[in-house]
């Protein structure tokens, strides 16, 4: 299974690189949006310092609806998905090489997208490890949910994209707990018990173990 | 006879449609079975069903001695499918397609290069990516890495399309090693000629189920050309 | 391959440039006085607003070249490299803006950066024309580029008048028209005025020299691009099984394990 | 033109209609942006009302990006696109098709995410007419400006989608005019005289033609 | 003979690389023209440059009359062009493909119902989603198309390919009706067998160029069937 999952994970990121939509296409948008409210709230500076955290989930919840919708379409041009059962290769490594190549993307974005907060922002930050403990949690449980739904709408071949409709209850309480967490991580409660942390954490590891039970079911069909 | 394929009542449905209606088949070891029938009447979808890429909604269906009804995933590694689809990844190259194929079959990547110069993708074809390649350069990637994988089980849904002459020839020759070697070949085409590659069985598909086989002896007087005559002589 | 008259042109641009630009600096450190609000920090008003104005320029130049690509009579490729020649210049002089007036902001606003509306209007500029410079990385045949970038090059334009009125449209903290103002009255005199004139000058005077540059290397990066086109172009006519078959020797029909030079 | 306008706009909401990608998709994100909002907010209520016209042209905008995408992918499935070149479909006349086609999507959308802007943050809103006539127009700007884009980054076939960054620095004035408009409204200004307005109504005329006049370069470049 | 098509030392690029090399092609009314070459000679190309979908970078060209290099769009809507892709709409029906198909080219939307039948998608076929179908009923809805279209000039991308043998049949009957009523046929095939469809010259490209051109009456001595034999004889 880690053999597969470790070939899918390369090949999907050689892939993404090649073709770079995700990171052209989420990137300039994430900063963007985040250019955008500054100007439009600029008049009240508290603000900006105060919507930052949401601000930044948000445009994660965005990009990881696209990557991981796109890590599951590189599978449905030309039927490759098809491919790779013919090939035996283990769902559960499937399962896993998407959430890998997924989580891979989404981090490095949230580091640009940190950058872009902190500079347009000026937020103060007082709680780093809360910060980037609740990042990783939250990030693996957006991937692991992303990739599960993303296969239970397309793997239909029906094409309408259920997706977000599917994905985005699921997702929001790990969007608004990585919220809470950043705000207290701004506040400089740096404390690894926060129970916003411990929340994302039961998230990450649901999410990631209903995702790799149910994932060779849901290829199957 | 050993059997090989083995498909009994088998119903296969998509959404609510029968695309398989009772379909019953054997092939033993060794064969060459030849798929004819109309658009549209079944002949991919079995090709997918003995591939165990679709569920079987009733009827019993073993492939390789593998119950297909019970678990369809330990069937798919052991065949090797060529179809409509090609199962490439558009933004890799030839040479990165075949590799991963072979890493994901645990097969031994140290062909894939073989392979790919002797369907005629050398030097500069074996570094472009598969979306600026013609229809039948894509074909040939898909090609290189099923004879790079030397699967026991061949299905090739109308492999000939899109291919050169020259191309179809070493298909069949091909093929024919294969056979000598052991294999057993499935293949579905519309064509009435088939070069060296000469067919133990034709099968003939419509509405789902199997409405003819002709094999062995037999076919030498009932070859395609024949039947295909026969049938557009009814239509028009 | 470039001609003497322009390679004379271009020099003696360079030359000129490095003379004004030298003059510019003495005029504006030494001889003009120092303000009465801003004292000594007003003497970057000799170079930022020039900069700005000269990235106006050279926006502007970069539509003319694709107007002039877009149609269809006066089509030539020299107008499209002019026009991306133009707009790697007018990258730097947006940057230059940027960089000068963050400068200037500092000690004037005490921040680098704030969400003004000129502020904000100049970002813009400069990621458009990154895009358009992005656009033509995209690799594609040099015509498609040419139109495709043409295009994105002139709906960019728009956003020049956008920033200069932004100061207008939106209550700013940046300065108003001091000099480009609607009744073109310029609202500073003497010297000072004389500097800034002198400033303009210079700094387009650099921008020509620039332009010049890049653009001889553009023509030149096209000439090797289609002296590659001919041998690819030759390369191709000799593939493997480009002659007829009939003609072919037996032996080396169908080969494909051979290399495929002969 | 017109006639050609008509028939590619039918087909196109008639496919839409069918797949409902971008209803499914963009509707709940949409949402999910406003709630996640008020959620992360709440404390200071005075805060959301001033940010709803921001929120929902930025939800907007997200939705334009993906819309147009799809409009313009549409014809690139099984290479339509040259399907329409073969059939001597006007150029002119497929840019508007779509425009209009994604007109129609955006301007439903917009509808519900209006009526969620109004329950969730419950502003008062003073000048109803401002705010249809500035949402039409900037509504037709974002669409005009967004199938250009999206033709001149997606007909290269190399994939990488250059979109969002052509696209978003090119409609975020006209995100920032309607912004600007709908906090005037919000705040009781119903007069049509507003600057904004006219702003607006510029780049949707200037977008257009540029659109209209470009496209066939576009699609032959 | 007067000229239809006629292309003279015609170069055609994608990104940087020369996919036609210096192309030189002639054809009149009522050919029918088989086009052959290896993969990836540039077959496809050749035909995409003829009903104008590709620039000209060098050479002259012109189709009908129309000069290729200056008013490409005005020659694409009088050729009909049928290649390896569709052109279809996946989420329309067979008969609303082929309405949008007829509307847009401003034919008579009144024999959509009757092409679709003359290729066999009756009944439930019409209104099924092309995204249901099998390849070959796609390639049937295309085809309605087109023979609801009557296109003065024919190019065909290996059109017999998918399509079953009745099919096929019909195909080259239609298409030698429509040669008989002064339309001209250009098409690509592998193919060795052609039934009634008789091909009035055979040109051969390679590496992007025209390489080998018989017509009339040399063809009986070279008809392909036979080359074909002769180079599969090299390879074995
Ligand atoms: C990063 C910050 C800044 C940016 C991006 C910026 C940008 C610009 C631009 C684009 C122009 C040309 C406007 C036009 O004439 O259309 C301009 C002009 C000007 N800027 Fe700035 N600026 C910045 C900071 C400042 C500061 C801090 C000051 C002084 C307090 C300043 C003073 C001026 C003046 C006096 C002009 C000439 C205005 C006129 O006569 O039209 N700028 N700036
Ligand atoms: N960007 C590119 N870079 C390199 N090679 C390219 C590029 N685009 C096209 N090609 C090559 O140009 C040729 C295109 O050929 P075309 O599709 O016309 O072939 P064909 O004769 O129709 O082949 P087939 O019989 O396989 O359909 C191919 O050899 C392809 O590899
Ligand atoms: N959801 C569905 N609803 C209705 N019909 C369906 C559905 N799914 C598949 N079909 C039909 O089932 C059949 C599938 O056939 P299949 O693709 O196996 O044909 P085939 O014999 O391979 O044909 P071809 O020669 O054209 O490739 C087609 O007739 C198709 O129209
Ligand atoms: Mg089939
Ligand atoms: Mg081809």
């Amino acid at each position: 299974m880690w053999r597969d999952a470790l070939l899918i994970a390369t090949k999907d990121l050689k892939i993404e690189f090649r073709s770079k939509v995700t990171l052209n296409l989420i990137l300039p948008f994430a900063f963007v949006v985040l250019i955008i409210f500054a100007f439009a709230l600029d008049t009240s500076p508290g603000t900006l310092q105060k919507v930052a955290p949401g601000l930044f989930w948000l445009a994660v919840l965005f990009s990881s609806i696209f990557s991981v919708d796109r890590a599951v379409a590189i599978e449905s041009d030309d039927n490759a998905g098809d491919g790779l059962l013919v090939y035996g290769v283990d769902p559960g490594g499937i399962f896993l090489g998407k959430v890998i190549s997924v989580f891979v993307q989404l981090f490095l974005l949230e580091i640009f997208l940190l950058l872009g907060v902190v500079v347009l922002y000026g937020p103060k930050i007082g709680g780093w490890l809360l910060m980037l403990a609740s990042a990783l949690f939250a990030t693996i449980g957006l991937c692991a949910a992303g990739v599960t739904y993303s296969q239970l709408a397309s793997g239909s071949r029906a094409k309408q994209t259920l997706l977000p409709l599917l994905l985005v209850p699921v997702v929001s309480p790990v969007l608004l707990a990585a919220t809470k967490a950043w705000q207290d991580a701004f506040a400089a409660a740096s404390s690894l018990e926060d129970p916003w942390l411990r929340l994302l954490i039961v998230f990450a590891v649901v999410y990631l173990a209903l995702g790799a039970i149910f994932y060779s079911s849901i290829l199957e069909g | 006879m050993q059997t090989l394929v083995s498909f009994k009542n088998v119903i296969v449905l998509s959404g609510n449609f029968p695309i398989l209606t009772g379909l019953d088949f054997e092939a033993g070891p060794g064969e060459i079975v030849l798929v004819q029938g109309r658009n549209g009447a079944g002949k991919t979808s079995f090709l997918r069903a003995v591939a165990g890429l679709l569920r079987i909604t009733r009827g019993s269906a073993s492939v390789l001695g593998v119950d297909l009804v019970a678990n369809p995933a330990d069937i798919r590694h052991r065949v090797g499918l060529l179809g409509h689809e090609t199962f490439l990844y558009e933004d890799l190259t030839a040479r990165e397609n075949v590799d991963f194929v072979l890493k994901a079959t645990r097969s031994d990547t140290a062909k894939a290069s073989s392979s790919l110069s002797s369907v005629g993708l050398t030097g500069r074809l074996m570094d472009l990516r598969v979306s600026k390649m013609s229809a039948g350069q894509r074909k040939k990637v898909a090609l290189a890495a099923l004879l790079a994988r030397e699967p026991e089980l061949w299905l090739l849904d109308e492999p000939h399309a899109a291919l050169d002459s020259w191309t179809r020839d070493f298909l069949d020759s091909a093929l024919n090693s294969r056979v000598a070697g052991g294999a057993t070949v499935i293949l579905v085409s519309h064509e009435s000629h088939h070069g060296s590659l000469v067919p133990t069985r034709v099968v003939e598909i419509g509405g789902g189920k199997v409405i003819g086989d002709v094999s062995g002896s037999a076919l030498r007087q009932v070859d395609p050309q024949v039947t295909t005559q026969k049938r557009s002589g009814h239509v028009a | 391959m470039e001609s003497r008259g322009y390679r004379w042109s271009r020099r003696a641009i360079g030359i000129v440039s490095l003379l004004l630009v030298a003059a510019t600096v003495i005029l504006g450190l030494w001889i003009t006085p120092p303000d009465v609000v801003q004292g000594q920090l007003v003497r970057l008003i000799y170079v930022h607003p020039p900069v700005a104005w000269v990235a106006y320029l050279a926006y502007g130049v970069t539509s003319i070249g694709s107007i002039l690509y877009l149609w269809k009579r006066t089509r030539n490729l020299k107008w499209d490299l002019l026009a991306a020649a133009s707009a790697e210049v007018g990258v730097v002089f947006t940057g230059l803006t940027l960089i000068t007036g963050s400068i200037w902001g500092r000690p004037a606003w005490g921040v680098w950066w704030t969400w003004d509306a000129r502020l904000t209007t100049t970002a813009l500029l400069f990621v458009l024309y990154l895009g358009y410079l992005a656009l033509r990385r995209v690799p594609a045949d040099s015509h498609q580029r040419a139109v495709r970038s043409s295009i994105a090059g002139l709906i960019a334009f728009i956003d020049v008048p956008i920033v200069h009125q932004s100061v207008v449209w939106w209550r700013t903290l940046h300065q108003g028209a001091t000099v480009l103002n609607p009744s073109l009255s310029p609202k500073i005199h003497g010297e000072m005025a004389m500097t800034l004139l002198l400033g303009f000058i210079s700094f387009t005077s650099v921008y020509a020299w620039m332009l010049m540059h890049r653009y001889q290397i553009a023509i030149l990066e096209q000439k090797v691009l289609d002296a590659e086109l001919d041998q690819l172009i030759e390369e191709r006519r000799r593939e493997p099984d480009s002659e007829s078959r009939q003609a072919r020797p037996t032996n080396d029909v169908g080969n494909f394990d051979q290399p495929s030079k002969v």
